[in-house]
C-alpha cells in the first residue's frame, strides 16, 4: 500500500538497522520505518521498488528484496555504483534515510497461486527475485514445486549465494530446487553455465508453472526461446526491467520504454512485464 | 551522519590548495570573489593560495587541489606533478586546465618553436616553454570545473558537495538547453551567426547569447564524446561560413578535443593551410 | 456553449481588465523571427498574429527550474517549497498549445498528482486564439486544429473583432463583469467565422489524418531516415525543450556550504542528452545519438488516451527551432509514405 | 689583511599576492646591489602568434584572456586596434559605454588589489582571510567597492572576467535605462564608503616614499574626463606622442630570465 504525504515526492524516515556485506560491491540493508503508523500499514509486492533518498546526494530507485510477509521492515540489496549508492554504503546502523514508495506493479503473485514457481536470476537480478522466492516460501502452501536458478559471472558475484546454500537442507523436503551457477569462473566448484543450460534440473511442470525472471536482456532472449519451446504458458512468464526511474511516479520520463504503439513508463506500467507485453514492444530486449 | 571524524588535533577543516600554472588567473580570481568566500574560508583551510596568501606552500598536503592554467612550461609540469603527489582530490579549474585554453588555439597549426620565434625571435630564454596542454594529459584529474572563467554557482556546488564527501554530477548537455530555457531567440537559426552553443557544455545559463553575442565556446566541448562538431560544421556551411572560419571558431577553446580533428575532417576535409 | 463577440478596441480594454486579475502573459515579438509569451506591461504589445512561441506554455506550470524542497541533513527532513498562488493568465494560446497543456494535465494530474504543477495549473487561465497555419503546422492531421476543451475563453478572429467561445465557468466569470465590452454574436459574425475556418483549412500544406502513423513507425523501425537524419542532428535538445508536450525533468540536490541545509531542485531534461538513459554502472539505454533521435520519434507519436491524440500536437516547433534544420514532419511522412507538400 | 667580500643573495621563489607568477633575485655585494631581477616564469601564451591569420571577431574574443584583472582593458584595446585596422568608426555612445565598462574594471581591480592583496602587508597578516575577524569593516568596504566595479562590468559586458558583450563596432545588447540608473544610484551611495575606506587605508601606515627617478606614461582622455581611453600618450618628462607611434617610442626587448619582455622609453 502506497502511503504518500501531501507531496508525492516527500519521503518517510527510515532507520538502518543492519547492514550485511554480500559481495565486494553489494550489501544488504535492513530498514525500519520511524513513524509507527507507516510501519504498521506499509505493504508491498515482490518486484516493487522504493525511491531511497540521501539528502544532499540524491535519490535512487532500489527494488525491495525482502519477503512481503515481514511487516514494518524491508530489505534492500544495493550495489555501490554511483554517487548516491556510494554514500548509502557508508551508512552505519542507526542512520536515517528517506523512503517513498513502493512503486511499480510488482509481480502478480496472486496469479501464481496454485502453480509451480520458477525464478531465474542473473547478476543483480537476484535482488527482486529474492522477494518473490521468499514470498513463495513464506506462503509455501499456495505454491506447487519451486525452482530457483541463480547465476552470475563469478562465484564472488553470486548474490545471496550463502543464504540459498543454507536453505538446501530443507529444500529437498519442501520440493524446492536451488540451482546456483557461474558462467565464467574457472575456480567455482559448483555448476557452470547459463540458466538455460540448467533447465533440465528444474522440478517444475511447464504447463502449470509461473516464471519470474530478472537479468540482462540477453538472458531474456535465450530464456524466452527455451521456455516457449518447452511448453511453458507464456501468460505466466514475467520479467522485470531496469531503467533509470528518477521519480517513480511516471512524471520525469527517464524510464520510458517502448515504441509508438506501446509507450510505457517502466516505473508505473512496469517494471514487471509479461511475455506478450515484451514481444509487443519491438526492440525492447 | 558524516563518517566519523578521525581524531584530529587543532585544525580539522579540510585542507585546500589553489594553484596556477599558465593562465590569466581569472579562475582563482573567480574563486576568490564568490559572494560566500568568507564562509568558505571558515569551512576549509587554505594551505596554498599564492594569489591571496603569503602563507602559501608549493604543493602543500591537501584534500583538494584546484589547479588552474595549462601546462606551458617545464616548470609547470614539475609543479603539476608535485601538486598531484600531495593532493587527495585534484580539480581542473577553468578552460586552460580542462581544455588547454586559448593558448592552444594554434594547436596543429604552429608548433612550439614557431610560436616562440614569432614572439621572442631568436632570443634564448633560461626557461623552457612547452606547447600548451590540458593538465589531464599529464596527471589523473578527479573533477573538471570548466569555463573561462568558471561560474560561481558551479564552484559553490562543487565545494558544498565536497564538504559532505561527494561531488556534483557533471553536466553533459550543451549550452542550447539553457539558452532555450532562458527564452533567448536562437541567433544561429535567425542570423546564421557562428554560435557554438550546440557543442559547448552548459552551465553558464547562456550568458553571452542573453547579450545577443554568439557563444565562443569558453566552457569547452560537451564531454563524453557528445560534442557533434561534424553536424555543427555542416550547419555552419549551410549558413554560409567558410571552412577556415568554422575550423578556427571551433578550435578557440576546443583544439584539444580528441574528436574535433576527425569530425571536422569528415566534413571539411584536411587543413587548408 | 456560450458565444459572445468583442470588438478589437474592446479587446484591449478586456486585456487591461485581465492584467488587473493576475499576471498576464501574451505573445510578443522578441526578435526578427521569434515570439514568446511575455509578461505584458502595455497591452498594445500583444501580438495577435504570431506563428509560434519559442517557449511552450507548459513552462508556466511546470517550471524550467524549480525548487522542490529545502532539506536539513542533520534532522533528515524535507520541507516542501510552497508554490506561489498567483493567477497566471495566458492570452493568445493556439489550439495546438491548448491540447499540449491537456496532455501535460493528463501526465501530471493523474492519480499521482504533482502538487507543484497542480497548484499553478489551478490558478491558470487559458485564453485561446485562432490562427492561420504556416508550412510548419500539421495540427490538422493530428485532428486538433479546432480545439473543443482545455480553454476558458477562445478568441476567433473576425474582420472587426473576435467571436469568443466561453469554455468554462472561469470563462463566464471573466466575461460577466464587463457587459459593456461584449455583444451578441450576429449571423454575419458566424458567417465570418465560417469564412475564416474555410480559409484556415485551405492553408494547411497536407491533409488527411495520421492515425496509422504509429504503426508504420514500428513496421519500419530500421528505416534509413534515422541514420541519415541523426547524422545531421546536433543533439542540442532544442526540439524537446521547445515542445509543448515534452515534460522530462531531472532532479538534483544542492547542498549548502554549511553542510546542514540544501535544496532539492528539478529542471527540464531532454531525451536527446546522453545522461537521460544512463543507469548505475555507466550502462546507457540510449547510448548513441541515433538511439536518442529514434526515441523522440516514437515517444512523440505514441497515443495519449486522455486527449485521444498523439503526444505530438503538430505545432511545428521542433522543426522551426532546429538549428540543423531537421524536418520532423517531412521525416514522419517519409516513413509512413504520406504524400503532400512538406 | 684583505677583507672578505660579503655576498648576500636574496631569492624569492614565488611572490605571493600578485596576479601572475614571478620570483625575485637580488644579490648584494658589499652593501651594494649588483643583481636585481624579476623573473616572470608565468608561461608564455603567445597571443601575438596564435591570433595571426584569425578573423577579427575570433581574435578580439580571445584578447581579454591576456589577464583576468584587467580583461576589459585588453578587450577594448583589442577592439580599438581591430577597428583602426579596418577603418571602423564607433559611435560616441559606444565609446562612452566602453569607457564605463573600462572604469568598472578599474574600480574592481584596484579595490581588489588594495584591500585583498596589499592591505594584509600593512596590517601584518598573511592574507585577507586572517584579518577578516580583526578588521571586518575596511575589508567589507573594499569588497563593496569591488562589487560595484564587478557589477558595472557584468551589466555592460556580461561578466566581470572576460567580458564577451563588447564587439567590433558596438555591443550585442545594451543594458536598459533602468539598469544604468540603478548602477548610478549605487555609485552615488558608495561615494562615502569609498572615501572612508581610502582614508582608513592610508592611515594604517605612511606610504613608502621613493626617491628614484621614474617615468610615467598616461593616455590623454578623449574628452577630458578620465584617462583610460585616448590617442595621445603623455610622459611625465613632458614629452608626448601618438599612440599609433608606440613602436617608435617604446622599445621591447627580451631578457633571458623572464617570459615577459622588458620595455624602454626613448
Amino acid at each position: 500500500m502506497l502511503i504518500t504525504k501531501d507531496n508525492i515526492y516527500d519521503t518517510h524516515k527510515c532507520r538502518l538497522l543492519r547492514k550485511y556485506e554480500l559481495t565486494e560491491h553489494e550489501s544488504l540493508f535492513l530498514f525500519r520505518f520511524e513513524d509507527p503508523e507507516v510501519a504498521q500499514n506499509w505493504r508491498y509486492l515482490p518486484g516493487q521498488f522504493v525511491e531511497l533518498s540521501m539528502l544532499g546526494y540524491g535519490e535512487v530507485p532500489i527494488s525491495i528484496c525482502s519477503s512481503a510477509r515481514r511487516m514494518g521492515f524491508f530489505e534492500l540489496c544495493i550495489r555501490n555504483a554511483g554517487r548516491v549508492t556510494d554514500r548509502i554504503h557508508k551508512l552505519q546502523p542507526g542512520d536515517i534515510v528517506g523512503i517513498r514508495g513502493p512503486y511499480g506493479n510488482g509481480f502478480p503473485v496472486d496469479q501464481f497461486h496454485g502453480r509451480d514457481l520458477l525464478c531465474v536470476a542473473a547478476g543483480l537480478g537476484m535482488a527482486p527475485l529474492r522477494s518473490v522466492f521468499l514470498y513463495a516460501i513464506d506462503n509455501r502452501w499456495l505454491f506447487g514445486n519451486i525452482t530457483i536458478i541463480n547465476t552470475a559471472r563469478y562465484g564472488k558475484e553470486l548474490l545471496f549465494q550463502k543464504e540459498l546454500e543454507a536453505m538446501k537442507d530443507i529444500a529437498t523436503a519442501e520440493n524446492i530446487a536451488i540451482i546456483q551457477s557461474t558462467t565464467r569462473d574457472p575456480d567455482w566448484p559448483g555448476l557452470k553455465g547459463r540458466a538455460t543450460e540448467h533447465m533440465d534440473k528444474a522440478n517444475v511442470d511447464p504447463k502449470n508453472c509461473a516464471v519470474a525472471m530478472c537479468g540482462p536482456p540477453a538472458m531474456y532472449r535465450g530464456m524466452f526461446n527455451y521456455l516457449v519451446d518447452a511448453g511453458y504458458d507464456p501468460r505466466y512468464i514475467f520479467v522485470t526491467l531496469e531503467r533509470r526511474m528518477k521519480c517513480g511516479v511516471g512524471k520525469c520520463g527517464h524510464c520510458n520504454i517502448g515504441t509508438a504503439t506501446s509507450w510505457k513508463y517502466a516505473c508505473k506500467d512496469g517494471p514487471v512485464f509479461d511475455y506478450y507485453a515484451i514481444i509487443s514492444i519491438p526492440g525492447l530486449i | 551522519m558524516m563518517t566519523i571524524i578521525e581524531e584530529c588535533t587543532g585544525d580539522c577543516r579540510p585542507r585546500v590548495g589553489v594553484y596556477a600554472l599558465t593562465s590569466c588567473y581569472g579562475c582563482q580570481l573567480k574563486l576568490a570573489t564568490v559572494q560566500k568566500i568568507i564562509d568558505i574560508s571558515n569551512m576549509v583551510s587554505f594551505e596554498s593560495f599564492y594569489m591571496l596568501s603569503s602563507a602559501s606552500k608549493m604543493a602543500a598536503d591537501v584534500d583538494v587541489a584546484f589547479v588552474e592554467g595549462s601546462v606551458s612550461t617545464e616548470r609547470d609540469l614539475e609543479e603539476l606533478m608535485e601538486i598531484r603527489k600531495h593532493s587527495r582530490i585534484l580539480v581542473a579549474l577553468g578552460a586552460c586546465s580542462v581544455n588547454g585554453g586559448v593558448q592552444s588555439w594554434a594547436e596543429g597549426e604552429m608548433d612550439h618553436d614557431a610560436l616562440h620565434k614569432c614572439v621572442y625571435g631568436d632570443s634564448k630564454l633560461t626557461m623552457q616553454g612547452l606547447q600548451a596542454t590540458p593538465i589531464s594529459k599529464h596527471v589523473d584529474v578527479d573533477y573538471y570545473l570548466p569555463g573561462c572563467p568558471p561560474e560561481e554557482d558551479e564552484i559553490m556546488y562543487f565545494i558544498s558537495a565536497f564538504l559532505i564527501g561527494t561531488f556534483p554530477e557533471p553536466k553533459d548537455y550543451p549550452v542550447c538547453a539553457e539558452c532555450r530555457l532562458a527564452g533567448n531567440p536562437c541567433i544561429l537559426i535567425e542570423r546564421g551567426e557562428p554560435c557554438l552553443g550546440p557543442v559547448i557544455v552548459a552551465g553558464c545559463k547562456a550568458r553571452c547569447i542573453g547579450f545577443d553575442v554568439p557563444c565562443v565556446g569558453c566552457r569547452g566541448p560537451v564531454p563524453h564524446e557528445t560534442a557533434w562538431f561534424d553536424s555543427l560544421a555542416q550547419t555552419f556551411l549551410r549558413k554560409g561560413m567558410t571552412e577556415k572560419q568554422i575550423r578556427q571558431r571551433m578550435k578557440i577553446f576546443g583544439s584539444h578535443d580528441p574528436n574535433i580533428e576527425r569530425m571536422l575532417h569528415s566534413i571539411l576535409g584536411g587543413e587548408t593551410e | 456553449m456560450r458565444y459572445v463577440k468583442i470588438s478589437k478596441e474592446n479587446t484591449y480594454k478586456f486585456l487591461e481588465h485581465l492584467k488587473a486579475t493576475g499576471a498576464l502573459y501574451a505573445p510578443q515579438k522578441i526578435s526578427d523571427r521569434f515570439y514568446d509569451f511575455c509578461a505584458i506591461s502595455d497591452v498594445h504589445d500583444v501580438e495577435f498574429e504570431y506563428d509560434r512561441t519559442i517557449r511552450p506554455p507548459r513552462r508556466f506550470f511546470h517550471l524550467p527550474d524549480e525548487k522542490m524542497f529545502n532539506f536539513d541533513m542533520t534532522r533528515h527532513e524535507l520541507t516542501p517549497v510552497k508554490t506561489q498562488a498567483e493567477h497566471i493568465i495566458l492570452f493568445g494560446v493556439h489550439s495546438c498549445d491548448i491540447v499540449g497543456l491537456r496532455i501535460m494535465d493528463a501526465e501530471f494530474l493523474d492519480e499521482q498528482k504533482d502538487s507543484y504543477y497542480e497548484t499553478r495549473r489551478k490558478k491558470g487561465i487559458i485564453i485561446g486564439l485562432s490562427c492561420l497555419p504556416d508550412e510548419y503546422c500539421f495540427c490538422n492531421v493530428r485532428r486538433i486544429e479546432f480545439v473543443d476543451a482545455g480553454f476558458d475563453l477562445f478568441f476567433h478572429e473576425l474582420p472587426d473583432g473576435f467571436l469568443v467561445r466561453v469554455g468554462t465557468v472561469t470563462g463566464h466569470k471573466l466575461v460577466d463583469p464587463h457587459p459593456e465590452l461584449f455583444e451578441e454574436v450576429s449571423a454575419d459574425d458566424t458567417k465570418n467565422m465560417e469564412l475564416f475556418e474555410e480559409k484556415r483549412s485551405s492553408m494547411f500544406s497536407i491533409y488527411g489524418n495520421w492515425d496509422n502513423l504509429r504503426y508504420f513507425l514500428e513496421l519500419r523501425m530500421d528505416h534509413p531516415m534515422y541514420d541519415r537524419e541523426s547524422e545531421i542532428c546536433l543533439g542540442c535538445g532544442n526540439c524537446t525543450l521547445t515542445c509543448p508536450t515534452c515534460r522530462c525533468y531531472d532532479v538534483k540536490d544542492l547542498p549548502a556550504i554549511n553542510q546542514v541545509n540544501g535544496e532539492r531542485v528539478r529542471f527540464w531534461d531532454s531525451c536527446q542528452f546522453r545522461s537521460h538513459g544512463l543507469v548505475a554502472g555507466d550502462h546507457n539505454f540510449r547510448a548513441t545519438k541515433k538511439d536518442r533521435f529514434f526515441n523522440r520519434y516514437h515517444c512523440k507519436n505514441a497515443y495519449c488516451p486522455e486527449t485521444t491524440t498523439s503526444y505530438c500536437v503538430g505545432c511545428g516547433r521542433c522543426t522551426y527551432f532546429c538549428p540543423a534544420e531537421i524536418n520532423f514532419k517531412r521525416n514522419l511522412m517519409e516513413i509512413a509514405g504520406y504524400r503532400g507538400a512538406v | 689583511m684583505t677583507r672578505k667580500k660579503i655576498i648576500r643573495p636574496i631569492n624569492v621563489d614565488h611572490v605571493a599576492r600578485i596576479e601572475g607568477k614571478a620570483g625575485i633575485d637580488v644579490t648584494i655585494e658589499d652593501g651594494k646591489v649588483t643583481v636585481a631581477e624579476m623573473n616572470i616564469f608565468e608561461g608564455p601564451r603567445y597571443f601575438e602568434a596564435i591570433t595571426r591569420g584569425k578573423s577579427l571577431e575570433d581574435a578580439t574574443a580571445v584578447f581579454p584572456r591576456v589577464c583576468s584583472f584587467c580583461a576589459a582593458a585588453h578587450k577594448i584595446t583589442g577592439l580599438q586596434a581591430a577597428e583602426n585596422a579596418i577603418g571602423l568608426e564607433v559611435s560616441d555612445q559606444t565609446r562612452k559605454i566602453r569607457e564605463l565598462l573600462y572604469i568598472g574594471d578599474y574600480i574592481e581591480s584596484h579595490s581588489l588589489h588594495l584591500f585583498l592583496l596589499a592591505l594584509p602587508d600593512f596590517l601584518g597578516y598573511p592574507d585577507a582571510f586572517s584579518m577578516a575577524e580583526e578588521y571586518p569593516k575596511v575589508l567589507e568596504a573594499g569588497m563593496r567597492l569591488k562589487d560595484i566595479g564587478a557589477d558595472i562590468q557584468t551589466v555592460i559586458g556580461s561578466r566581470y572576467i572576460h567580458q564577451e558583450n563588447a564587439l567590433l563596432g558596438g555591443f550585442g545588447k545594451l543594458p536598459s535605462k533602468k539598469q544604468f540608473a540603478s548602477l548610478g544610484r549605487r555609485l552615488k551611495y558608495l561615494r562615502n564608503t569609498a572615501e572612508e575606506a581610502l582614508e582608513t587605508l592610508v592611515s594604517y601606515r605612511p606610504w613608502p616614499e621613493s626617491e628614484m627617478s621614474r617615468l610615467h606614461l598616461a593616455l590623454e582622455p578623449y574628452d577630458g574626463t578620465y584617462s583610460v581611453m585616448g590617442n595621445t600618450v603623455h610622459a611625465s618628462d613632458d614629452t608626448q606622442f601618438n599612440a599609433a607611434a608606440y613602436r617608435m617610442r617604446i622599445d621591447e626587448f627580451v631578457v633571458p630570465h623572464s617570459f615577459a619582455k622588458h620595455c624602454l622609453y626613448n
